[in-house]
């Protein structure tokens, strides 16, 4: 969709205008314009390898050495949480990507045909609900090797039924549509029907669920590394939090800190979240 | 999405049951390695008198699906397979656990849906007011923060700083008294375990019961119940609330396994000696069959659980009953 | 004459916004005698379902009263107290709703939404008011009555729903029932038989009823009078018959000649228009709101709003014009 | 009179069914005849309309010329070819002939495409000529249906209902189409609207020759639109008579029924309705057609033979065909 400047509003335009005036949206914005910064500068600017010894074990915040104390290992905190979000968010994104794509393509087939294809996502995902995801995905990372790919692919295995059923609800009722039916009327070609009419119009809650599914998969990430199913060669967020989890009474510093930054993280994503569902659902707003 | 009938529910669950065996088998079966060395990994590399007394036992060297038909004939017979680590049969060591996560699981959720579902009505009818704002925040916090750090949190907090309750396990394993005093060694045991895995779920359940409770107050049948003359209570309590219970009775369903999945991480911050500690415990210890063991029995409790929600919705929604 | 079961006079609604009020009703008043049918009728967005809200206290969030009364039976109900209001409405006035598919409460049986009336006003025992219910629904006209007793509103077409709200309205024996649009959402055919019951029931119960469509046909056939609203205001208020032959507002003619009907003849002739659409409440000017879309307007309607003035006996009409 | 011309539409034995999901576990499924054994004609440059309540089937057939929904069996010729035969890109050509203007004025635009892209949509579909021919043609057809040009550039929310039916007919105007099926296109407007619209599709079927198809629950609408009209009742047409003729002297006890029901500014000149005249009861479901005349149940003329056979729509006279066992004036 082309937004021209001149001529009356367009929804995407209308959606931006709703989205500025929103004051706990533009602070996650900008929390995670910074969180994100962090982890693509912040490794150059602050030098120190998170994988060092460099003091003794467990030490207090407020040491010159480490800024943020030390782990169990006497490893800078925070060198691991600055080089920590890398994985994180690296996991989370492609997690989460993998999870849309997928989830989109299978709904849109099945709300589009219905049929045998409907009924076999219907049925998919009845299984996929079955399995608590977490475990689902446990069992996929110690049967196949833990690396930052497979903890991606298993986060992405069990969290796409998700986004296929909305895809799936959106497709169905759009379908049903005047205009679509006026279009068919007129000729239009299914491929014209999906990507000029059905698509555009369901994009809206579609945006919306990617970026709950963005905090979401980095959640999911955290939990899985935290448990000990990460890539063990990448430092991450939960992976810190996991291995010093034994010290929690000894060094609240080693848990809490990473915590706060993935929390904060994922808070950034849902308060844009919410911000866009305001924006781009005007009729649900007085919620 | 729902409909049909009692049996039809009962044909479609074992079909989902058969596909859980199935998908062990195939993920068993597609993992990179040998079959015999992913199971018995655990040990700590086999000898190869244990990989081929394994091989022999699974009937590793038959075709596929006579393994399948010998796995699913196991499976029927209750044999889970047996844990490299333990050393002992899979099925037991998971039924040890069930009852710890079955109290730890259903507490939370209770403690989830009923205090979510008052906030949600209090938050529904003052739109304005402060309960919706801490509605919102509470949601928005209760989904972002990560249920692990939130569990440390609470342990620092109230069982470090202000030493209220004990930090890890179910029972105190000191305490001599009879069954009274067990009791209630249990349930202080379970207040911040099931604290911390609630809140997770109340964020959730108070967003939906206000959503849903919004939704009825806006119904049609409401501007009716207040034309018949009905109190301000009856119209809130029964005609609003009876109809605001069946989204979060779908969604409390739905999200069992979720809760499942939850406990894991809260089990392993408290040590609960749950299903979910043992998962934990199985990865550690890379022992394969455990861990598929607990994928299985979870995925049945979810089915159970799903039927169990299914028959509580029959009742209470007479547009599915009478269809 | 004998005393108005409702009396509404200069009764102002006002709708609350951020910027500002808005009136949504302006000035309005009329009558209804015992046992008589008044009709409210117009377009969309004119204000005819605020009235009957505002009449029944159910008006929604940050929309009120501003001025005037409205009193049944000499008693203002503008100014009645939420549990004056529950005592009253369900029990001395009722009111049916346009969409019978959404105004019963989905999980709760026919019989038991009838009964509950008669429990909170009667204050019967659960058993007499069921037995009570039954006959309620026979003298709706609704096959077997004591199996729909049992049925949830998703059990029974649209017809028997509007038949049963009709019943659960009744129950008490109104002196005065408002209908909304009772069958807007019904097939033609139906719309019939609902008609016929209102009829009906009005006869038996001496009941006073207030009709609120935008069809002028179904003015014609159960009204004795009418107010014709536009944009919150009455514009015309007289009895059915003079209205019909002898409309004296021009929007009332416009409404009456943009009837496609099949008995004035001829099919060649082009229907009246009324050109434009209905203004935006939040931006009428000072002058008489229809003056944009009237044909005879000049620059004295657009900058003076026409007061209500008698024509003839018991007709009425706001027009410099007329 | 005008002179008789080989009929532009020609619908004949048309049958749509639906398949209903079965009600338990292992049931059958069960299928439903929306529209049953159709026929009718309409010819060049007149209005035939199609009345009916809900369920009615008079939407599902009006669906079924425009080759939106699948055709269980029967004929529908369009100009002398079958139109029913056509397939693939065949039909996607043919479609330029015949166009369609829905009910909603809500739904039946795209609210994320501006006005000009909504009326071009069928010059791009059908490759029409160059986009500069394109853009000269919207603009026209905007003037067309009382629109400034400007609207153009606006989005469907800015408009109000009647504005957005004038943009609806606008687009189906834009390939030239000989036919138009309007699909209750007036029921969603307040009645002077209804009038604004009706008179705009009136005045362009007389300027541009066009064949309209008609579908309406509106008696007067369809009285004040068409030239022929057939009523049809649970998925048959009952009664095709002319306009005039079917409401002045009804022969099908439903056509009477219908007559009796609409309520009219005339009712009190009107001699009081005759009691049998309003049929009894309310329609059935089309899920659950018994055998024997549909309207059978609600008929207060009804005997025995009703139930039992079903009547075939027969010609009383040159004009008028009606499907009734005791079809009396």
């Amino acid at each position: 969709m082309t937004v021209r400047s001149q001529g009356p509003q367009s929804p995407l335009a209308e959606a931006w205008a709703i989205f500025r005036r929103n004051r706990p949206a533009l602070l996650g914005l900008a929390l995670l314009v910074l969180i994100v910064a962090m982890t693509l500068v912040g490794p150059t600017l602050y030098g120190v390898d998170p994988l060092d010894i460099v003091s003794a074990p467990l030490l207090p915040p407020g040491d010159a050495d480490a800024p943020l104390g030390t782990d169990y290992l006497g490893r800078d905190l925070l060198a691991g949480i600055i080089s920590g979000g890398r994985a994180s968010l690296a996991v989370g994104l492609s997690a989460a990507l993998l999870t849309m794509g997928l989830g989109v393509t299978v709904g849109a087939l099945a709300g589009f045909y219905g049929g045998w294809i409907d009924r076999l996502l219907m049925r998919t995902t009845e299984f996929f609900q079955v399995l608590p995801p977490l475990i689902l995905a446990m069992t996929i990372v110690l049967l196949f090797r833990p690396s930052l790919a497979t903890v991606a692919v298993s986060i992405g295995l069990v969290s796409w039924p998700t986004p296929a059923r909305l895809t799936r609800a959106e497709f169905l009722r759009i379908r049903e549509l005047d205009y679509v039916r006026a279009a068919r009327a007129m000729g239009a070609r299914n491929r014209r029907i999906i990507w000029r009419l059905i698509l555009p119009n369901a994009a809206p809650p579609l945006i919306v669920a990617a970026t709950l599914t963005i905090g979401a998969a980095i959640l999911f990430e955290g939990g899985l590394s935290f448990l000990g199913l990460g890539d063990s060669n990448a430092v991450s967020w939960g992976l810190i939090m996991g291995m010093n989890r034994p010290y929690i009474f000894e060094a609240w510093w080693a848990t809490t800190f990473p915590g706060i930054v993935l929390f904060a993280t994922v808070l950034a994503v849902s308060l844009i979240g919410d911000g866009l569902n305001d924006a781009l659902n005007p009729r649900q707003r007085e919620r | 999405m729902r409909g049909g009938s009692v049996l039809g529910q009962l044909v479609s669950a074992c079909g989902l049951l058969f596909a859980v065996v199935l998908f062990n088998f195939v993920v068993l079966h597609l993992a990179p390695g040998d079959v015999a060395e992913t199971l018995t990994s655990a040990t700590g590399g086999a000898t190869k008198e244990i990989l081929d007394q394994v091989r022999h036992l699974y009937g590793l060297d038959q075709p596929l699906h006579v393994q399948f038909l010998a796995y699913l004939s196991r499976l029927l017979h209750g044999d889970l397979g047996t844990s490299a680590y333990f050393n002992a049969p899979v099925a037991g060591l998971i039924l040890d656990r069930l009852f710890p996560t079955a109290l730890l699981v259903g507490t939370a959720l209770v403690l989830a849906i009923v205090l979510g579902a008052m906030l949600g009505i209090v938050a529904a009818r003052r739109p304005g007011g402060i309960v919706n704002s801490l509605v919102s925040v509470l949601s928005l916090v209760g989904y972002s923060a990560p249920v692990f750090w939130t569990g440390i949190l609470v342990l620092l907090a109230f069982a470090s700083w202000l030493p209220l309750f004990p930090a890890q396990g179910m029972v105190d394993p000191r305490l001599s008294g009879g069954p009274i005093a067990r009791v209630i060694d249990v349930l202080h045991h379970l207040v911040l375990p099931a604290v911390t895995l609630a809140s997770v779920y109340l964020a959730q359940y108070s967003r939906l019961a206000r959503t849903s409770m919004l939704d009825a107050l806006g119904a049609d049948y409401i501007r009716t119940a207040r034309a018949k003359g009905l109190g301000e209570h009856t119209v809130v309590y029964k005609h609003a609330l009876r109809n605001a219970i069946l989204p979060i009775v779908t969604v409390a369903g739905v999200q069992v396994s979720h809760l499942l999945a939850g406990a894991v991480l809260v089990e392993t911050v408290f040590g609960w000696p749950g299903m979910g500690r043992l998962a934990y415990e199985s990865i550690l210890r890379r022992d394969a069959p455990l861990m598929l063991g607990i994928l299985f029995c979870t995925a049945l409790l979810v089915i159970v659980v799903n039927m169990a929600t299914d028959l509580l919705y029959r009742a209470i929604d007479p547009r599915i009953r009478t269809q | 004459m004998t005393a108005p079961v409702l009396a509404v006079e200069g009764v102002t609604v006002e709708r609350q916004a951020r910027s500002g009020s808005v009136r949504i009703l302006r000035d309005l008043a009329f009558t209804v005698q015992p046992g008589e049918t008044v009709a409210l009728v117009g377009e969309s967005g004119c204000g005819k379902s605020m009235t009957a809200l505002a009449i029944m206290g159910l008006l929604p969030p940050r929309i009120r009263v501003a001025a005037g009364s409205i009193r049944l039976d000499g008693e203002d109900l503008a100014r009645a107290d939420a549990r004056t209001l529950n005592r009253i409405r369900g029990d001395r006035i009722s009111m049916i709703f346009q969409d019978p598919m959404t105004a019963l409460n989905p999980v709760f049986t026919v019989g038991e939404q009838i009964a509950e009336v008669l429990r909170v006003h009667r204050g019967l025992s659960p058993a007499n008011a069921l037995a009570r219910a039954l006959d309620l629904l026979k003298a709706v006209d609704i096959s077997d009555p004591a199996h729909r007793l049992r049925q949830y509103p998703h059990e029974l077409s649209g017809g028997m729903r509007q038949r049963v709200m009709i019943a659960m309205a009744v129950a008490c024996e109104p002196r005065l029932l408002i209908a909304d649009e009772p069958t807007t959402a019904l097939d033609v055919t139906v719309q019939a038989q609902v008609f016929e019951l209102l009829r009906d029931l009005k006869r038996r119960l001496g009941m006073a009823l207030i009709l609120i469509t935008h069809d002028m046909g179904a003015v014609a056939e159960l009204a004795d009078r009418a107010v014709v609203m536009y944009a919150g205001r009455a514009v015309e208020y007289a009895p059915v018959e003079e209205l019909i032959r002898a409309p004296c507002h021009p929007y009332t003619q416009g409404l009456i000649g943009c009837i496609p009907d099949m008995e004035s003849g001829d099919a060649n002739a082009e229907l009246t228009e009324i050109p434009g659409m209905v203004p935006d409440l939040a931006a009428i000017g000072p002058g008489c709101a229809f003056a944009d879309r009237c044909g005879l307007a000049d620059a004295a309607c657009r900058a003076e709003l026409p007061p209500v003035m008698e024509r003839a006996p018991g007709h009425r009409v706001a027009c410099w014009k007329a | 009179m005008t002179p008789p011309t080989a009929p532009l539409l020609q619908v004949d034995g048309l049958s749509v069914e639906y398949v209903l999901p079965a009600t338990r576990a292992f049931g059958h499924k069960r299928v439903m005849r929306a529209v049953d054994e159709v026929s009718f004609s309409v010819a060049r440059g007149t209005s035939f309309g199609i009345v009916g309540e809900s369920g009615s089937g008079k939407s599902t057939t009006a669906a079924a010329i425009m080759r939106l929904v699948a055709i269980a069996s029967g004929r529908i010729l369009f100009d002398g070819e079958r139109l029913d035969a056509l397939g693939g890109e065949a039909l996607r050509r043919f479609r330029r002939r015949l166009q369609i203007v829905l009910q909603d004025p809500y739904s039946s635009l795209n609210p994320r495409a501006r006005v000009a892209e909504i009326i071009r949509e069928p010059l791009d579909i059908q490759e029409i000529g160059t986009r500069g021919e394109r853009r000269a043609r919207t603009d026209e057809l905007l003037a067309l249906v009382g629109l400034r040009p400007e609207a153009g550039r606006a989005f469907p929310h800015q408009f109000s209902g009647g504005q957005r039916q004038r943009i609806g007919i606008a687009r189906a105007l834009a390939t030239n189409p000989e036919l138009v099926v309007c699909d209750e296109p007036v029921s969603a407007l307040d009645v002077a609207i209804q009038a604004q619209v009706l008179n705009l599709l009136k005045r362009l079927q007389r300027e541009r020759g066009l064949t309209f198809v008609f579908i309406s629950h509106d008696l007067g609408v369809v009285h004040y639109m068409c030239d022929q009209v057939g009523v049809m009742y649970l998925g048959r047409l009952v009664e095709i008579a002319p306009a005039k003729r079917l409401f002045s002297r009804p022969l099908h006890p439903y056509t009477k029924a219908l007559l009796a029901a609409r309520p009219s500014i005339h009712a009190r000149d009107r001699v009081s309705k005759a009691a049998g005249a309003i049929a009894i009861g309310d329609p059935p479901s089309p899920t659950e057609i018994r055998s024997g005349c549909r309207f059978a149940g609600r008929c207060s003329a009804a005997q025995a033979i009703c139930r039992r056979e079903a009547p075939l729509l027969e010609p009383k006279d040159e004009q008028h065909e009606v499907a009734c066992h005791f079809a009396t004036p």
